[in-house]
């Protein structure tokens, strides 16, 4: 077998992952147009700076901070960047707890997750509910289907009525 | 356009990262506060654990401040989510294998949880893994038949007390010893169940309120009805 | 020995990040997004991380799959194979047939 | 002194304790928060008045920093530890409406309460990975509350509203990662120390860059903040009013607090003004295109909060008290003037005729337009001759450009502000219904301490300089958290 470690060593190939992770993330949600695929390539993004953490407390033939864990006298890796990827992760799927909650009412009113469809949407919305015209035709790319019709105000909490399709 | 300029940004990004790798001593950190925390923190807390004796003890305003980021996360998922109509359909309970092994999985799940809890000073662990873990049995028990539903009002007390507790416990060192969150209660031996003072308590505390957090949560996204027909 | 797998590991996770970005089907992404928090639970025991490690699995690989999961019934995103997109998939009865949203990469 | 770590618990525990508490008894639920509000301003105000003199640090835990987390209070602190509660207070969304379902209510309060002790934590805390929390405590509880109207439109906009704030946390993680890497410590005194042998060169602009783009998202800096004009516009005007003014004020000083302990080098300062004139030209251009009010009034504040920044790039104590004078003077007079968007929330247009429904509404709009453009007696006037001065006085390419950037921007202000005052005493056939009498005494409040300030303007500004010349002291900061002999625990 090929002696791998003489060409590179393990902090520099989770720093390039690490990197990797955070860059790929930002790609998914600068490039998707739809919310669920952002909101994954969003949990990458956070994978990836956690990582880096993790590796910013890492050093070489140290154990894990707990007493007894490993050979006595051993030196322990930096035990704070640890905490604070607990802390991040924990936040983390909170985060998506809640952004999953959202993306399901927003289907399921308007039945598509395409952020320039949504976007158009709340456009007219935003504008309908300030009185203002709607913007004209020729605003709207030409050749996509005719947006459907708006919703109807409803006040916040009342059943939902089901959307023509 | 916006493809191109995205790639050129993110490519440009790793590129800038990488390239300050070299400056950065991967693998040499500086350990300015962590040689003193590996240090002090075993016989001043108690705690075999480190990490737990950090997250609960030196850093325990962040795990409070997480803890209710965890709840505004809940909070705000409910208010989004709404009730459910009484008529929504469910899904339908899971096959005959789903269910006897969710029946089987549930006291397992719930008594590792809890051990992880308990023992968050000593091993690997502690409230925030337990928590997950206790969500988790609660959880797989409703995704197996979904007509049986999580007690709202149970939660919300469970959720309600351990986050108060956990405050609670931070007054009381306030009043008794001067500071927030200061431990109480001694170090005791280390590596005994009861040991390492508040630590245990705090632990406890995490474990219930990110427990009925998380399982509430579910409980909610898993409560909505399907899109209307 | 230990770099070997840790190579092995990264290009994994990075693979699978790719794939959730460019993978059509939901399923198929959702799933790998559990093989990148697998990948980071590895990594971090080799960190010398393990109490981060257990956490990982625990929400990256365990919880966050099964909420995702969760959505993807709720989103009606949910469909094994490509023939399936939009039918309604005998595991997901309420599922929509304007419920598949299109996923369209610039 | 310890008791200040209770106006950041004391609502947390009240968020806690919502739910289950409005299942026992609606009332006590309903008056739960803006109590403990008014007794966490107190708390502040009584330490101020005691020990606000100097400024004295608390360890949390009483482990001594920088093992454990601390709270630094100087009068710059101090002020938005008060601000927070009063302003919660001020834009308290639970009055006046008749919703009935009480875990809704709780719910929203809760959501309130979280938000004013992440605040309070941002304004106090002296750590950066608990700065980081406290910061992702106040996104998480502002999605919450942007979405508050449960329309499908606030749900969009949130939902990208997350993403963007989600992704800015990312990469200031990155920035902490890069940071602990290079001086293994958190804490912002110990950092002060050490940042200028460990962390500088690009390493350190770097670190910076990806910590001011990602609390940047709070505070409406250039790159990521896509998200204002459709948030404001989506959420509940007093919503706004607490993200626009409080929020992103604490998010500034948070940036401040960087600058001046942290990186303290002369291309942070650079880039920190660069975006601060990107924002405020992508700002102030779309404010004028606005056809509606809360969105002219977001984009306005893009526009404002660049100036606080371009103000902060401003080498010494002089730079710190201009962005501390625009950034005070904007959290006042947006808070007001997103207090009027609770009526005037649809298009210019139809603001036609305003002024003959609600005249003291109209009066105030021109007053705090004035303001913000900055006509000569008011306080906005002072708060930007102050910036120019600096700009003037730094003399540097950048600095003149920002400075011209400015000037051209108040025309365009000016404009826009004056074309809606113009249309709400023109004739109008169907103007808006008056304000509900809380919003309105609430706007009349805040004009009339413009007005104050504005008789008083020698000794604020005397005073105003003293708590800027504290924020700028890093020795001071230092001294104060880490003291010589290390007064340890007993």
């Amino acid at each position: 077998m090929i002696e791998l470690d003489a060409v590179i060593n393990l902090e520099t190939l989770v720093y390039v992952g690490a990197i990797g992770l955070v860059a790929i993330g930002a790609l998914g949600l600068a490039l998707s147009n739809h919310l669920f695929r952002m909101l994954l390539a969003l949990g990458i993004a956070e994978s990836g700076a956690n990582l880096l953490l993790i590796l910013s407390g890492y050093r070489p033939d140290a154990t894990a901070p707990i007493i007894g864990y490993g050979p006595v006298g051993a030196s322990m890796v930096d035990p704070l960047p640890q905490v604070l990827v607990l802390t991040a992760i924990v936040i983390g799927v909170g985060v998506q707890a809640m952004a999953v909650a959202m993306l399901v009412r927003v289907f399921r009113v308007y039945g598509t997750l395409d952020v320039r469809e949504l976007r158009k949407r709340m456009e007219l919305e935003v504008s309908t509910a300030a009185g203002m015209p709607v913007p004209t035709s020729e605003q709207a790319p030409a050749g996509e289907r005719p947006l459907p019709p708006v919703p109807a105000y409803r006040p916040s909490y009342g059943p939902i009525q089901p959307r023509e399709s | 356009m916006r493809s191109i300029a995205s790639l050129l940004f993110a490519g440009g990004l790793a590129f800038l990262l990488l390239a300050l790798g070299a400056q950065l001593a991967l693998g040499d950190p500086a350990m300015r506060v962590g040689a003193e925390y590996l240090r002090i923190a075993g016989p001043e807390l108690g705690a075999a654990n480190i990490v737990t004796a950090i997250l609960a003890g030196y850093r325990g305003l962040d795990t409070l401040g997480e803890l209710s980021i965890l709840f505004a996360a809940a909070t705000a998922a409910g208010l989004v989510l709404g009730r459910r109509r009484a008529d929504a359909p469910r899904d339908p309970p899971g096959g005959l294998i789903l269910r006897a092994g969710a029946d089987l999985l549930f006291p397992l799940l719930v008594v590792v949880g809890i051990y992880i809890v308990a023992h968050g000073h000593l091993t690997p662990g502690g409230g925030f893994q337990g928590g997950v873990i206790l969500a988790a049995a609660f959880f797989v028990a409703v995704l197996a038949d979904p007509s049986r539903t999580l007690n709202h009002a149970a939660i919300s007390w469970i959720e309600g007390l351990a986050g108060a507790s956990f405050i609670l416990i931070g007054i009381w060192a306030l009043v008794e010893d001067g500071h927030f969150l200061a431990p109480l209660l001694g170090t005791g031996t280390m590596g005994q169940l009861l040991s390492a003072g508040t630590l245990p308590l705090l632990s406890v505390a995490i474990g219930l309120k990110v427990g009925s957090e998380l399982a509430g949560l579910m409980a909610d996204i898993s409560d909505t009805e399907a899109r209307d027909q | 020995m230990l770099t070997w797998v840790a190579l092995v590991v990264v290009v994994l996770m990075l693979v699978s990040a790719v794939a959730v970005l460019v993978l059509d089907n939901f399923v198929a992404a959702v799933a790998a997004t559990s093989v990148v928090g697998l990948g980071l639970a590895v990594l971090y025991v080799m960190l010398q991380a393990p109490d981060v490690a257990l956490t990982e699995a625990a929400v990256g690989a365990g919880l966050s799959g099964v909420i995702l999961a969760l959505a993807l019934r709720r989103l009606g995103l949910w469909y094994l194979e490509e023939g399936d997109r939009g039918a309604a998939h005998p595991l997901v009865p309420s599922s929509h047939s304007d419920g598949r949203g299109g996923d369209h990469h610039a | 002194m310890n008791q200040i770590v209770l106006p950041v618990v004391l609502p947390l525990l009240a968020a806690f304790l919502m739910q289950p508490l409005a299942r026992v008894s609606r009332l006590a639920a309903r008056v739960l928060g803006p109590v403990v509000l008014v007794l966490c301003a107190f708390i502040v105000a009584r330490l101020w008045l005691n020990y606000g003199d100097a400024p004295f640090m608390v360890s949390i835990g009483g482990f001594a920093p920088p093992l454990g987390i601390v709270f630094y209070a100087d009068h710059l602190a101090l002020i938005f530890a008060f601000a927070v509660p009063i302003f919660s207070l001020l834009f308290w969304p639970g009055l006046g409406d008749r919703d009935s379902d009480a875990s809704h209510l709780a719910r929203r309060d809760a959501l309130v309460l979280l938000l004013a002790a992440s605040g309070t934590g941002l304004a106090l805390s002296g750590d950066l990975f608990n700065i980081f929390v406290f910061y992702e405590l106040a996104a998480v509880a502002s999605f919450g509350l942007a979405s508050l109207s449960g329309t499908t439109r606030a749900l969009v906009a949130t939902l990208r509203y997350l993403l963007i704030s989600a992704f800015g946390s990312a990469l200031s993680l990155v920035g902490i990662a890069v940071l602990y890497m290079k001086t293994g410590t958190l804490n912002l005194a110990d950092l002060a120390q050490v940042t200028p042998h460990t962390l500088q060169g690009p390493l350190g602009l770097a670190s910076f860059a990806l910590m001011v783009i990602g609390f940047g998202v709070k505070a409406e800096l250039f790159p990521l903040n896509g998200w204002v004009p459709e948030v404001y516009a989506t959420a509940p005007a007093r919503v706004s009013a607490l993200l626009a003014g409080l929020v992103s004020k604490l998010a500034a000083l948070v940036v401040l607090r960087l600058l001046v302990l942290v990186f303290h080098q002369p291309e942070a300062s650079q880039l920190l003004l660069v975006l601060g004139v990107l924002s405020i030209l992508t700002g102030e251009l779309a404010a004028w295109r606005a056809r509606d009010f809360p969105r002219m009034i977001a984009f306005s504040s893009i526009g404002q909060l660049g100036i606080v920044f371009i103000a902060f790039s401003i080498d010494g104590d002089a730079g710190l008290l201009a962005g501390v004078a625009v950034a005070l003077h904007h959290l006042i007079a947006k808070s007001a003037l997103f207090g009027l968007s609770v009526r005037w929330n649809g298009s210019l247009e139809a603001l036609a005729g305003a002024a003959r429904r609600a005249p003291l509404a109209a009066g105030l709009y021109v007053l705090l337009a004035l303001s913000l453009i900055g006509v000569p007696p008011l306080p906005g006037f002072w708060a930007k001759i102050l910036v120019l001065v600096g700009l003037a006085q730094g003399g540097s390419a950048l600095d003149l450009l920002a400075l011209i950037a400015i000037l051209l921007v108040t025309a365009v202000e000016a404009s826009y502000l004056f074309r809606v005052a113009v249309r709400l005493y023109s004739k109008g056939d169907s103007p808006p219904a008056g304000h509900a009498a809380w919003d309105l005494g609430v706007a009349t409040a805040l004009g009339a301490v413009l007005l104050v300030s504005t008789l008083g303007i020698a000794p604020l500004a005397d005073s105003l300089r003293s708590v800027a010349r504290q924020a700028g002291d890093a020795a001071l900061y230092v001294d104060t958290v880490l003291p010589k002999t290390v007064a340890r625990k007993d």
